[in-house]
């Protein structure tokens, strides 16, 4: 594999809490294009992986190449600026600004972004919602809403944490459409999940994470052979 | 009102500088039961548990509990009717003992909560039941730690039992599985069915599983009204549900 | 020619001009600590010990200068240090934010006030030992010496130019804030400032240039003050207080609310030394019980 | 292990000042130091163990100073019913901010008390009785219950230690007591304490009252031993003061607001007549060191010391 | 090592003098530091007289902070634990009262130079304690009543809303009152205060002669810059009715001229008055103000009175201080009343206009001196219990 096909590569990457060591040494490739999962336990490190690559964790060490450009030393913001958006686990909206404030807060880091108008046609809610603040948004629409926050950057790397959570079952398979969208527009997006029904349709390439490591690779095609060993893994 | 209603709500409304988020929601609790409320995200449900507790303040309309007008009753006092919910959020105290957190459940009936001059002794009295609950919630070994330290399904296990010391009529519970592993759903939909003996429960949940699974009646709110009403073999194939919530299977 | 309550249509203007003169001066001071405690969540209570340095650079730059540098031509005037002296404080202020603030946004917002009220102490100690309290004197510019005939008055020159030059500053700040995307960051970097950084913008570059312009406003009002009060090393410390009661009745955080608010308790006060002279120091602290009453988030604050 | 080493903290307590007089130490100093470590140790009761940091607690000090002051002076009482009344004052003053401030927490609670501690300062200095700036000077110490002369000066030392002790004693308990563990959960949770049932604002006005009645106490026997009450005890100086003893002793120890009154109060008594106006420099230098440095105070860190020893030797 | 055998009979071998003063506050440049100098002049001079044959002196100094509590706390301590004898200065009236009544207890002495109320030597007048500089009375009364001969005879008050400023505005108008003056009205001013223009206009529309300033320190020095900047002088012209040297000094002469006030004592009055001042000045660079000098003389004095009673006992030496005129630089032939007022004479002086002044801290024309009889409280008025005997 080369550089002009991976978009990103971690190797050996450890990552602290303060004192604990949560991330042992992860080692995986996103191509371009790809959707790929981090699937795992609670607790396993997904998240942590997500951040780490954003170097929101506390310290870390190893190398992430970011579309070629080693990052494992830069600040957050200009990781960003190489393209990268992220939609949070906490989901992250900004109780003082209103919902399309929070929609127009992040500063484009690429061109190609949504327009405003495809992504109230995507989430109708947000659009009814628009003016009320951030935090009277209900539980469902918060979650829309950090989605849809970073599809207006132009970023063109998505790390999406659990987004499918505390969402009706007909916005999930929506998203499902979304995602399967943006991959058709050239997106490459790494997916954490718990729920294994909406990911495995999705993804290219699944990694199993346990204790800060991955245990398991999983490519599409081997999804069938290979269910078994996902069930023990994460006691689907 | 009949004896097996406990909790009735006529023409609930609430508005929000003009946006309804609940508009004229009719609920009717059987007393015993599990009640599911589901819906679209933003369709007002937990508005409406903010409502039944008072957290928020009902723009028109009436709530009854067990025959009584809870309607202008603040939320402390709602709660010492036997009404306790439990938040989207884990909600324990972090720094405290897993002891002590459900002692904090247990402590309000001996009324000696604003008795400043008592010893913390007079607290340990409560201890065996604390255990017991423990147990019931499979936390017992983990007694002595500050809660801060427990995973994240533990945790909400131990909002449950603290909930339980209340011994409450009524438990509401908004997203109990949200952001928990396979494994730890399955535990909590154990628990939250061996809790129901003898009280009632109403819970909002977006996994239709475990809707499916747990719930006798099953209300669905959609644009801050009642869609549908029933059991869930019976709303699930409601093709106004289905078009608004479920979606078309794929 | 009517009365009211024994006062002269004519008195009754020229104390309101002299009551909105004070006025401006609460806006840019509680506007400062709006835009600080909006942004960074901290109350500043050195905003006080700010202000008085302000007013004392201004003084230095006037009149000890020369002597220090050996050369008592040297002097810096009035219309330089409007510039010089907030540029400077907030080079201390970004210090401050740098090294000791920046420690202590994970924590609870309490440690920042006791913090910076711990500097303001330092701070003031310092300028007292150095220059005691009696206070410097500090010539008005020669250009607004003297006063304007407004016929139901004499308004000083200098008055008069302590309400357009802070009137301006307010509304440029109320302009930069509420009306470009700035704004919005800085609103969102005070609620979660690793996310917002992760959006790919510099969060402590910019809470670093946050605190150095609340700071700089303070010294801004400082430079201001130094013709009309003596510039004494106290100057900022009881008026702090009172600044602060401007900010909670505001609303806190709200920048509109406090410039509003401090242009607004300005009349209201000195109205009240007018027709009952004995409860001016404490009229804002009452209204402040009231407004808290009826609206525990401020007159312009957002619940939370 | 816990209450072990709690009454070992005590019994020291009890024999330092016991024997404190007798050692040669300046008895007026001490009792200085009891009052506020008493002051700082109900402040602690807000702050620690209810989350609340009240930035106007100087007004309790204050104004319990002028009431057992003009109560003792121009009413004649006996010194007992002086303190009773001024601890009464300060009660229901304290109700009376509390029922205001409480509606809002943190930053904007802070700043609600500092304000109405401010108009309560205005109020001395325009009140006749209080004598404004020159303050109410010539209070008698007379006799306590009827029997013990407090002119002399050993003999108030006890009775001030006595006092101060009874307050700590009563903070210590309100601290470990059924209203202590719900006060707890209310700083740790507050919405989740609600939805159990309790009455979460009643709770912090109750601990609001009693701090600022031992508040009021401590500065009523402050009046009482210096025989004066003056504008200082009420100015907002003073609410500054109490957060850096508590602070710098350790924010929801147990002992820690006794050590940072000793340690302030010695420090301002040995450094006022070398350094002037240096002292409130070095004050100002040991609140920043505090927040920055050592936010756990000289009580809070010896105890995690203590801790980690205690971890290495198991 | 005091001789012992040579002197008098000494409580604890030494005599303690304890300066207690305002160090760091608003005061701090009219006592403070200089004040400390003045009584180590003294107790130099005295033992340069007495050619050390005399007994042991010790002085100590302490920040009172203008705060009573302070004071009162220091004092206690001088007294119980350091034996001192006797504590000058005390520059606030809260000071002042809050260590009157504790020496007084403890039986030493206090010599109050800085403060001013009457109070001191009127309703809370202690046997143990000496007035000795200077009290609102004096000041008001020359300054009234000389503003009001001068054509000043309508007045406006700007008083500061605090006990002292009641105390000076209710003096000085029995005066102006009194010298066939009237009083239009005044105005209460929060203490301290920062901006005065609103009490300056309502001064203004009052349309008096006068504007009396019933304040002190930076309130007085602040009404006066802004008067100026509002064209209210010279139109009206300002009373400052508690000021000091240091205070012209600060504001300078350009927005201060012409301006009366009185003063106990002025450093360029006579050639006695000069040479100590010169001396004085060598140390401190600065003129002493009449605070400061106040200072010195009342430590000589009470040096003395021990020397000629043999004890420091305080109530033999109050007896011997009280029996023995005061004769030097700061007052001739001055003596010490029952109350504790030392009654000596006062200046009336006016301000000059900066061209005038000749040399640094040539600031005034000695306009008057006012008689001692005529510049303190008559007796009659006084509330002093010591008094009615
Ligand atoms: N801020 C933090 N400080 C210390 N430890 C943390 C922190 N955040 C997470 N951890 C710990 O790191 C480990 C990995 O957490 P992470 O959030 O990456 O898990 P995850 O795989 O995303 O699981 P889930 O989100 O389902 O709980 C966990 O043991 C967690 O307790
Ligand atoms: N305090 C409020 N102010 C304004 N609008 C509000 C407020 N609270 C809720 N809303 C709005 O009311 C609607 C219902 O919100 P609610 O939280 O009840 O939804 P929900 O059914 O719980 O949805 P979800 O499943 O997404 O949690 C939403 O559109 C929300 O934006
Ligand atoms: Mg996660
Ligand atoms: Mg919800």
């Amino acid at each position: 594999m080369n550089a002009d096909t991976e978009l990103l590569r971690v190797t050996g990457l450890h990552a602290f809490y303060g004192d604990s060591h949560i991330l042992h040494g992860m080692d995986f490739v996103v191509n371009r294009g790809e959707v790929v999962t981090l699937l795992g336990r609670n607790g396993a490190g997904r998240t942590t992986t997500l951040r780490a690559i954003l170097g929101l964790t506390g310290t870390r060490s190893g190398s992430i190449m970011v579309n070629g450009r080693e990052t494992i030393a830069m600040a957050t913001h200009d990781i960003a600026h190489l393209g990268i958006g992220y939609c949070p686990e906490e989901r992250g909206i900004f109780s003082a600004l209103s919902a399309e404030e929070n929609l127009l807060l992040p500063p484009a880091v690429a061109s190609g972004g949504m327009t405003l108008a495809e992504i109230y046609t995507m989430f109708p809610n947000l659009q009814e919602r628009r003016n009320s603040p951030g935090m009277r948004l209900s539980g469902g629409e918060q979650q829309m809403l950090a989605i849809a926050r970073i599809l207006r950057t132009g970023a063109k790397l998505l790390l999406l944490d659990e987004i499918s959570e505390g969402l009706a079952p007909v916005i999930v398979q929506m998203l499902a459409g979304v995602i399967r969208e943006l991959k058709s527009r050239g997106y490459t997006i790494v997916i954490v999940e718990q729920n294994f029904r909406f990911a495995a349709p999705l993804a290219d390439r699944h990694y199993v994470i346990e204790h800060g490591r991955i245990v398991e690779t999983v490519t599409m095609n081997e999804l069938a052979a290979k269910m078994d060993r996902l069930h023990l893994l994460l006691g689907i | 009102m009949s004896d097996d209603t406990i909790l009735e709500t006529r023409d609930l409304v609430k508005e929000f500088k003009g946006f309804v988020a609940v508009n004229g929601v009719n609920l009717r609790v059987k007393r015993g039961s599990i009640h599911a409320l589901i819906g679209p995200n933003g369709a007002g449900k937990t508005t409406c548990f903010n409502l039944l507790t008072k957290f928020l303040e009902p723009t028109r309309g009436s709530i009854r509990f067990n025959g009584i007008d809870i309607t202008r009753e603040r939320p402390a006092e709602i709660a010492r009717r036997g009404i306790i919910r439990s938040f989207q959020i884990s909600a324990v105290f972090p720094h405290l003992s897993v002891l002590e957190n459900v002692r904090i459940g247990l402590q309000r009936r001996l009324g000696t909560s604003f008795h400043f001059w008592k010893p913390e002794k007079s607290l340990e009295q409560l201890n065996d039941r604390a255990m017991a609950l423990l147990e019931s919630v499979d936390l017992a070994p983990f007694a002595d730690s500050i809660t801060v330290e427990l995973p994240y399904g533990r945790k909400r296990a131990l909002e449950i039992a603290t909930t339980l010391a209340l011994d409450p009529e009524l438990m509401l519970l908004d997203e109990p599985t949200q952001g928990m592993g396979h494994e730890d759903v399955g535990r909590v939909v154990e628990l939250i069915r061996k809790v129901s003996a003898g009280r009632t429960i109403m819970m909002v949940e977006h996994n239709l599983n475990v809707v499916a699974d747990l719930s006798h009646t099953i209300t669905v709110l959609a644009r801050g009204a009642v869609l549908a009403e029933g059991p869930y073999a019976e709303v699930a194939k409601n093709p106004q549900v289905l078009e608004a919530y479920v979606g078309v299977a794929d | 020619m009517f009365e009211f309550l024994g006062i002269t249509p004519q008195a009754l203007y020229s104390q309101l001009l002299v009551g909105l003169i004070n006025g401006s001066f609460y806006a840019v001071l509680s506007l400062g600590l709006a835009v600080i405690f909006g942004m960074l969540n901290i109350i500043n209570f050195a905003h006080g010990a700010q202000y008085m340095m302000g007013a004392f650079i201004a003084w230095m730059g006037l009149t000890q200068l020369g002597g220090w540098l050996g050369d008592s031509t040297l002097q810096i005037n009035y219309w330089a240090m409007l510039l010089i002296a907030p540029l400077l404080t907030a080079a201390i202020g970004i210090a401050i934010e740098r090294t000791m603030l920046s420690r202590l946004y994970k924590l609870d917002h309490l440690y920042g006030l006791l913090l910076t009220f711990g500097l303001a102490l330092i701070i003031e100690g310092l300028f007292r030992y150095f220059y005691g309290v009696s206070g410097q004197p500090y010539e008005i510019p020669e250009v607004l010496q003297g006063a304007l005939n407004l016929g139901f008055m004499f308004l000083p020159k200098y008055r008069a130019w302590v309400i357009v030059a802070s009137l301006s500053v307010c509304f440029a700040t109320w302009y930069m804030i509420e009306r470009t995307k700035l704004g919005s960051y800085l609103r969102a970097g005070t609620e979660n400032p690793r996310l917002v950084q992760a959006f790919g913008i510099n969060v402590p570059l910019m809470i670093t240039l946050t605190y150095g312009f609340g700071v700089a406003l303070a010294a801004f009002a400082g430079v201001l003050a130094a013709p009309i009060f003596t510039v004494s090393p106290l100057m900022g410390a009881d008026l702090i207080i009172v600044v602060f009661a401007v900010v909670v009745i505001g609303g806190m955080g709200s920048i509109l609310g406090s410039i509003v608010t401090g242009l607004g308790l300005g009349l209201i006060e000195g109205l009240t030394k007018v027709f009952y002279s004995e409860a001016s120091a404490v009229v804002i602290f009452v209204i402040m019980v009231i407004v808290l009453l009826v609206r525990p988030a401020g007159l312009f604050g957002r619940e939370r | 292990m816990v209450t072990h080493r709690a009454a070992l903290g005590f019994a020291a307590l009890l024999i330092a000042g016991l024997a404190a007089p007798q050692f040669g130490i300046y008895p007026t100093f001490l009792m200085k130091c009891w009052c506020f470590a008493l002051f700082a140790c109900a402040f602690n009761l807000l702050i620690g163990y209810a989350g609340l940091l009240s930035f106007g607690h100087a007004a309790f000090f204050g104004a319990a100073g002028y009431i057992a002051g003009h109560a003792i002076k121009v009413w004649g009482w006996s010194p007992e019913c002086g303190l009773l009344a001024a601890t009464a004052f300060a009660a229901a003053l304290g109700w009376l901010f509390g029922s205001l401030a409480i509606r809002r927490a943190g930053i904007y609670f802070a700043m609600i008390t500092l304000a109405l501690a401010q108009m309560t300062y205005f109020a001395w200095i325009q009140l006749k009785f209080t004598g404004g700036e020159d303050g109410l000077q010539g209070v008698p110490r007379g006799e306590m219950f009827g029997m013990i002369d407090l002119t002399d000066n050993m003999n108030l030392y006890y009775v001030v230690f006595a006092i101060f002790l009874a307050g700590f004693f009563l903070i210590y308990r309100t601290v470990h007591s059924p209203f202590g563990q719900v006060l707890k959960s209310i700083r740790e949770n507050e919405p989740r304490a609600l939805s159990l049932g309790y009455d979460v604002a009643r709770y912090k006005l109750l601990a609001f009252v009693l701090s600022a009645a031992l508040s009021g106490l401590a500065g009523a026997t402050k009046t009482l031993v210096f025989q004066l009450a003056s504008l200082t005890d009420a100015h907002w100086h003073t609410s500054g003061e109490v957060v850096l003893m508590t602070l710098l002793g350790g924010l929801g120890t147990v002992f820690g607001p006794v050590v940072g009154a000793f340690v302030v109060i010695g420090l301002q008594n040995q450094l006022a007549d070398k350094v002037g106006s240096w002292v409130q420099v070095i004050m100002g230098a040991i609140f920043v060191a505090c927040v920055l440095a050592f936010r756990r105070g000289i009580v809070g860190e010896l105890m995690a010391l203590m801790h980690r020893i205690g971890l290495r030797r198991v | 090592q005091a001789k012992k055998d040579a002197g008098p009979n000494l409580s604890d071998g030494v005599v303690k003098i304890g300066v207690l003063t305002d160090l760091s506050g608003l005061y701090s440049d009219l006592a403070g530091a200089g004040s400390i100098l003045a009584a180590k002049m003294a107790i130099e001079d005295f033992q340069a007289q007495e050619k050390g044959r005399a007994f042991k002196i010790e002085l100590v100094s302490a920040d009172h902070q203008n705060k009573g509590d302070v004071a009162s706390n220091k004092a206690r301590e001088w007294f119980e634990r350091d034996q001192v004898d006797m504590i000058t200065d005390l520059v606030t009236t809260s000071t002042a009262l809050a260590v009157m009544p504790v020496a007084k207890e403890k039986n030493r002495i206090t010599m109050v130079s800085g403060a001013a109320a009457t109070l001191i030597t009127g309703k809370n007048c202690t046997d143990t304690n000496v007035h000795y500089t200077y009290d609102t009375y004096a000041l008001a009364n020359g300054t009234g009543k000389a503003v009001v001969k001068q054509g000043g005879d309508s007045w406006f008050f700007l008083t500061a809303d605090y006990a002292f400023g009641h105390a000076l505005e209710k003096d000085t108008t029995a005066v102006v009152l009194a010298n066939g003056g009237k009083v239009l009205g005044s105005v209460r001013h929060p203490f301290p205060g920062t901006d005065f223009s609103s009490f300056l206009l309502k001064a203004q529309a009052s349309g008096a002669k006068v504007i009396g300033l019933a304040n002190a320190g930076t309130d007085t020095t602040n009404s006066i810059k802004q008067a100026a900047e509002f064209g209210i002088t010279p139109k009206q012209s300002l009373a400052g009715l508690l000021m000091f040297i240091t205070d012209i000094h600060s504001l300078g002469l350009k927005a201060t001229q012409g301006m009366y006030l009185t003063e106990g004592f002025y450093w360029d009055i006579n050639d006695e008055t000069r040479t100590w001042s010169k001396r004085f000045f060598e140390k401190h660079r600065r003129m002493p103000t009449m605070v400061q000098a106040g200072v010195y003389s009342s430590t000589m004095h009470y040096l003395r009175a021990v020397k000629a009673a043999g004890t420091d006992e305080a109530k033999a030496v109050m007896a011997k201080m009280k029996s023995t005129p005061v004769n030097d630089f700061f007052a001739k032939n001055a003596k010490i009343r029952d109350d504790g007022r030392l009654v000596h004479d006062f200046y009336l002086l006016q301000v000059k206009k900066p061209e005038e002044s000749k040399t640094p801290w040539d600031y005034y024309h000695v306009r008057q001196v006012i008689p001692a009889a005529e510049a303190v409280m008559p007796v009659a008025q006084s509330e002093c219990p010591l008094l009615k005997k």
